[in-house]
């Protein structure tokens, strides 16, 4: 019945905006710490993108990480970073199955490999910003901080969401 | 004629063993206000959820019986019509709030803007609401500034804004004070006049005695008793299942319980006072 | 937000953000784009955003652009580099090299923060819906930049729950992590169930309604809108125009 | 002496909306008070100053002597208990059990202590077969209990109920007024708000009437809903019983007991 499937999209554009939120605070206010030198930031934000990921559908899973991470870096003034991130945020999706379970060994190897690619990534990016790739590398490692962190959360969360039924509900596998 | 009718209906809960609404058949007709009264857990806002559709479109479960809106079942109505021809208020006044507006004016415009209604009558229209609910001191402020009693009418009037035919108000004055209840049963009574269908689901029963036309009581999802208020709300076996008379009725039963007797039960203190009076 | 600027209509603000977007990636040199940067503090100043304006540049692009210049200028080695203490170095090539770049990036970055600083979320939605963006997209950008100040309000009623219920949120910074660390959890789920409810109150709102929205909120482009705009396709125009000669 | 005391207290909102002022109260160990008036007068508001969720903007606020601003409000939780108006704003722990125990869990009790606790608690609040539920499958009335359990279970000197009475049938109003009683046995202040008329009048020796940000009475029920002018002002009104004696010309008159009698 075609009539019933607009309730289920309309839940699923509240959840979309629901985790860019989450996506946004956690990357620009909670647990944010500004890298100093290069005007980025460390952030557990991944952490939710990972989550879109294994609960959205693909597209709005992609959207969603776009827009929180965009306005992330518009709200805390890195306006520099918005076109990489717009770009790459999106990618980081492709890394993740919708299974039965949020931490199956395939999503915990999808995140390291989403943390290394998203690294690289915008390494090149800021390559291309800074016009040097050589020091563009020593940051990035620095910066793998970053999606370390994201994959512990990630997988902190999945576990606890796997324990509880609530999202029964709510996952659009 | 029925505007809406619930034929047979049973309903399960997903993952659940037994029936939560067993075997309810009732008719909704405009222009008069039915009180949906019964014990916690009996089964209210179920059948509100199924009256709306939300149930099964929302809930899964296994739904049994026909609901007719006008003569039509209702899932075969379009979906995204229904919101404007059946207005529902939910139970729980916190999480209301659309989210999506900073002002309570703009909250109660929220569903006017959703109808394409033009931007003239809906201010107009929000006008009207605010001089009706009482709110236009608050119309500036943040929906989520406000307290409990607040919040909860702006959720109802944002539901009235929508000029549904059928309103729905699950237990729309639980946080309300004395004052604010009886503004809303004059609200309810002023629908009535539109000739609305007003589904109320409500535990402050005097009030419900009052104001509804007719009353369908609900014990452990079942569709106990029903028919008019005097009928429903003078019968004692109502407390027998978790269920509450209006105060006046209890005392009269006491004294007929101590022998007296009188003609008629009174339902609302008007009435009591008329029939002691006509005693001494 | 309610100065003058503020209330031009949003898609104009665009026009001129474009327009110094175009200009300082094609026009050589660096004067130009620097002086973007006085440029929109100025309007920034007019719109009464000054100070935020001075405060976001300095904590994102400035530090930036002074990475850069360190690292061209004086770490990298490049033809023309002259050691002047252990590995830091001297280049002229770097320092040219990073004046084009920085400036390139003071200036487009000075106009995109001024861009958002002077346009309330709401104007920018409004024109998008007014534009035909798709209405999903403009629900999603729209709730999430609503939802943003309720996760605060949530987040402060969770701490408010669990101070009262003994746990120390107040104090050093240590006591503050540790309470932070469990919260997180419960922002999340409780977000997530009150999502149902959400879902089910947009419905009677009747978000799904098929019928074209209209708008309570109102902006209007005005004579001021009109000029603007048309300056800066003149000027694009011209620009073009004198680059091709 | 007072054990819990608010003098000349007055709170504005960060956005500088000023929702109470001139607030003097005291309560005494094994009191039980409503505290009742309008919408928006400021009950949460007053209620919340008294557990330091907010902290006074003029005036003070004494708990056992001590004013509120030199403690933390974990502290002061160990003495004043707060069950919020929603109660969804207060559980988050993904079952009943673990909701009771989470408090007490920081209070560094030992697991059978705990486990005995979580259990008395429970059985007060007719939750005992629920235990290993998830709080958001009940019904919101039935998720109030679980909050009240909660503070109970914690155990402090003063239990503030905000709208308990809010959704509630008659059997579950009975249990609350159970739970009062049993409260004021060990000794506890109790503080109710609620818009129920016949509730207070049922339940409660002393009533304290808000309105417009101020306290507008503090009186026994029969000088409140006896007061005519008061209850207008206060958008308030009488229980239908004592509507019913005054149409009759008898005063006084609080219950249907009373009523009986005369
Ligand atoms: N989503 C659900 N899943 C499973 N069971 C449910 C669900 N919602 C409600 N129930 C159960 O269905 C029964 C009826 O609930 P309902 O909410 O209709 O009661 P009610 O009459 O509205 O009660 P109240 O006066 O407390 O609002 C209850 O026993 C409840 O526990
Ligand atoms: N977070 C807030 N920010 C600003 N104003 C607020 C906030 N919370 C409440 N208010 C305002 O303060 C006033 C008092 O609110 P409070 O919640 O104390 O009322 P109340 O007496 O508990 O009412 P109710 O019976 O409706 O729950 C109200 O006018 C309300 O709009
Ligand atoms: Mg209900
Ligand atoms: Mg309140």
């Amino acid at each position: 019945m075609s009539n019933l499937n607009s309730k289920n999209n309309n839940n699923i554009l509240v959840l979309s905006s629901l985790l860019a939120a989450l996506i946004f605070i956690t990357t620009g206010y909670i647990l944010h710490i500004p890298m100093g030198i290069n005007g980025g930031y460390v952030h557990i934000g991944d952490a939710f993108i990972y989550l879109s990921a294994v609960i959205l559908p693909t597209p709005y899973a992609m959207a969603t990480a776009a827009v929180g991470a965009r306005l992330a870096d518009i709200s805390t003034g890195s306006a520099i970073w918005a076109i990489p991130t717009i770009i790459i945020k999106p990618i980081l999706v492709l890394f993740f199955k919708k299974g039965e379970k949020i931490v199956s060994k395939r999503n915990i190897i999808g995140s390291i490999f989403a943390g290394i690619i998203g690294t690289v990534l915008y390494m090149i990016a800021e390559g291309v910003i800074i016009g040097n790739f050589w020091s563009a590398f020593i940051l990035s490692t620095i910066g793998m901080i970053q999606p370390i962190g994201s994959s512990i959360v990630f997988i902190i969360l999945g576990f606890a969401f796997d324990k509880s039924s609530i999202l029964h509900k709510y996952i659009y596998r | 004629m029925s505007v809406i009718e619930l034929k047979d209906i049973s309903y399960r809960y997903p993952l659940e063993k037994e029936d939560t609404i067993k075997n309810v058949s009732c008719k909704f007709e405009a222009g008069k206000v039915y009180g949906l009264i019964g014990e916690n857990g009996s089964g209210k806002t179920t059948i509100c959820n199924i009256i709306r559709g939300f149930i099964p479109s929302f809930y899964k479960g296994e739904l049994r019986g026909e609901v007719l809106l006008k003569d039509k079942k209702l899932e075969e109505y379009d979906y995204e019509d229904l919101a404007s021809i059946i207005g529902y208020s939910f139970q729980n006044p916190f999480t209301q709030i659309s989210g999506v507006k900073e002002t309570v004016y703009e909250e109660i415009a929220y569903g006017l803007e959703n109808l394409g209604v033009p931007r003239e009558e809906i201010i107009k229209r929000v006008e009207e609401l605010l001089d009706l609910f009482k709110l236009r001191e608050l119309a500036q402020k943040n929906p989520y500034e406000l307290s409990g009693g607040q919040k909860q009418r702006v959720a109802l009037a944002a539901v009235v804004a929508l000029d549904p035919e059928i309103i729905i108000m699950d237990e729309p004055t639980s946080q309300l004070d004395p004052k604010s209840t009886a503004d809303i049963f004059e609200i309810i009574d002023i629908l009535k006049k539109q000739k609305k269908v007003v589904i109320l689901v409500e535990h402050k029963i005097d009030l419900v005695a009052q104001y509804c036309d007719s009353i369908i009581f609900m014990h452990d999802g079942e569709c106990k008793l029903s028919g008019t208020a005097r009928e429903v709300l003078t019968n004692p076996k109502v407390l027998e299942m978790g269920g509450q008379l209006p105060q006046v009725t209890l005392y009269f039963l006491e004294r007929i319980k101590r022998g007296e007797k009188f003609d008629m039960i009174p339902l609302n203190v008007k009435e009591a006072y008329s029939i002691l009076k006509g005693e001494e | 937000m309610n100065s003058r600027i503020g209330r031009l209509y949003p898609a104009t603000k665009v026009a001129v953000v474009l327009l110094v977007i175009i200009l300082c990636m094609f026009t050589p040199g660096y004067y130009l784009q620097y002086a973007m940067l006085p440029a929109f503090f100025i309007i920034s100043v007019l719109a009464s955003t000054g100070r935020k304006f001075i405060t976001t540049f300095f904590k994102s692009i400035f530090i930036i652009v002074l990475f850069i210049f360190i690292i061209q200028v004086c770490i990298l080695k490049n033809e023309d580099s002259q050691q002047i203490w252990a590995f830091i170095n001297f280049s002229q090539m770097g320092l040219d090299t990073s004046l084009s770049m920085t400036s390139k990036i003071t200036g487009i970055s000075s106009a995109v923060i001024c861009f958002f600083q002077v346009t309330s979320v709401k104007d920018i939605m409004y024109s998008l819906e007014k534009a035909n963006a798709p209405k999903k997209l403009v629900f999603v950008i729209g709730n999430t930049v609503q939802l943003i100040p309720q996760m605060n309000v949530l987040l402060k009623t969770i701490t408010d729950a669990q101070r009262a219920r003994g746990i120390e949120t107040e104090g050093s910074l240590m006591t503050r992590v540790k309470a932070f660390v469990p919260m997180i959890g419960p922002l999340i789920f409780t977000s997530i169930q009150q999502t149902e409810e959400r879902v089910l109150t947009l419905e009677a709102r009747a978000f799904s309604s098929a019928r074209r929205k209209t708008s309570l909120y109102e902006i209007k482009r005005t004579a001021a809108d009109y000029i603007i705009t048309g300056l800066c396709i003149v000027a694009l125009l011209v620009y073009i125009f004198r680059g091709m000669i | 002496m007072a054990y819990l005391e608010l003098k000349n207290v007055g709170f504005s909102y960060d956005n500088g909306y000023e929702a109470v002022r001139n607030i003097n109260m005291s309560f005494e160990l094994g009191e039980s008070v409503a505290i009742i008036g309008e919408n928006g007068a400021g009950k949460t508001t007053t209620v919340k100053l008294m557990n330091r969720l907010l902290v006074p903007t003029k005036g003070e606020v004494l708990v056992d002597g001590k004013s509120t601003k030199e403690c933390t409000t974990a502290q002061i939780s160990k003495k004043v208990g707060y069950v919020f108006q929603n109660p969804d704003d207060q559980i988050f722990q993904d079952s009943i059990y673990k909701e009771i125990a989470y408090g007490l869990k920081k209070m560094k009790l030992s697991p059978d202590e705990i486990d005995k606790k979580v259990r008395e608690a429970a059985e007060i609040c007719d939750l005992t077969e629920h235990l290993e539920d998830h709080p958001y499958n009940l019904p919101y009335s039935k998720r109030k209990f679980i909050t009240i359990a909660v503070i109970i279970a914690m155990d402090p000197q003063v239990v503030i109920l905000d709208e308990p009475t809010a959704g509630q049938d008659r059997t579950s109003t009975e249990d609350l007024k159970r739970i009062i009683n049993h409260l004021v046995e060990k000794n506890k202040v109790v503080i109710t708000i609620t818009h129920d008329m016949e509730f207070v009048v049922d339940q409660f020796e002393r009533v304290i009437v808000m309105a417009e940000k101020e306290v507008r009475k503090d009186a026994s029920p029969k000088e409140i809903f006896w007061d005519k002018e008061l209850l207008e002002l206060s958008s308030l009104e009488q229980p239908y019983i004592c509507q019913l004696a005054d149409m009759m010309g008898i005063t006084d008159v609080m219950t249907i007991n009373d009523l009986l009698d005369k």
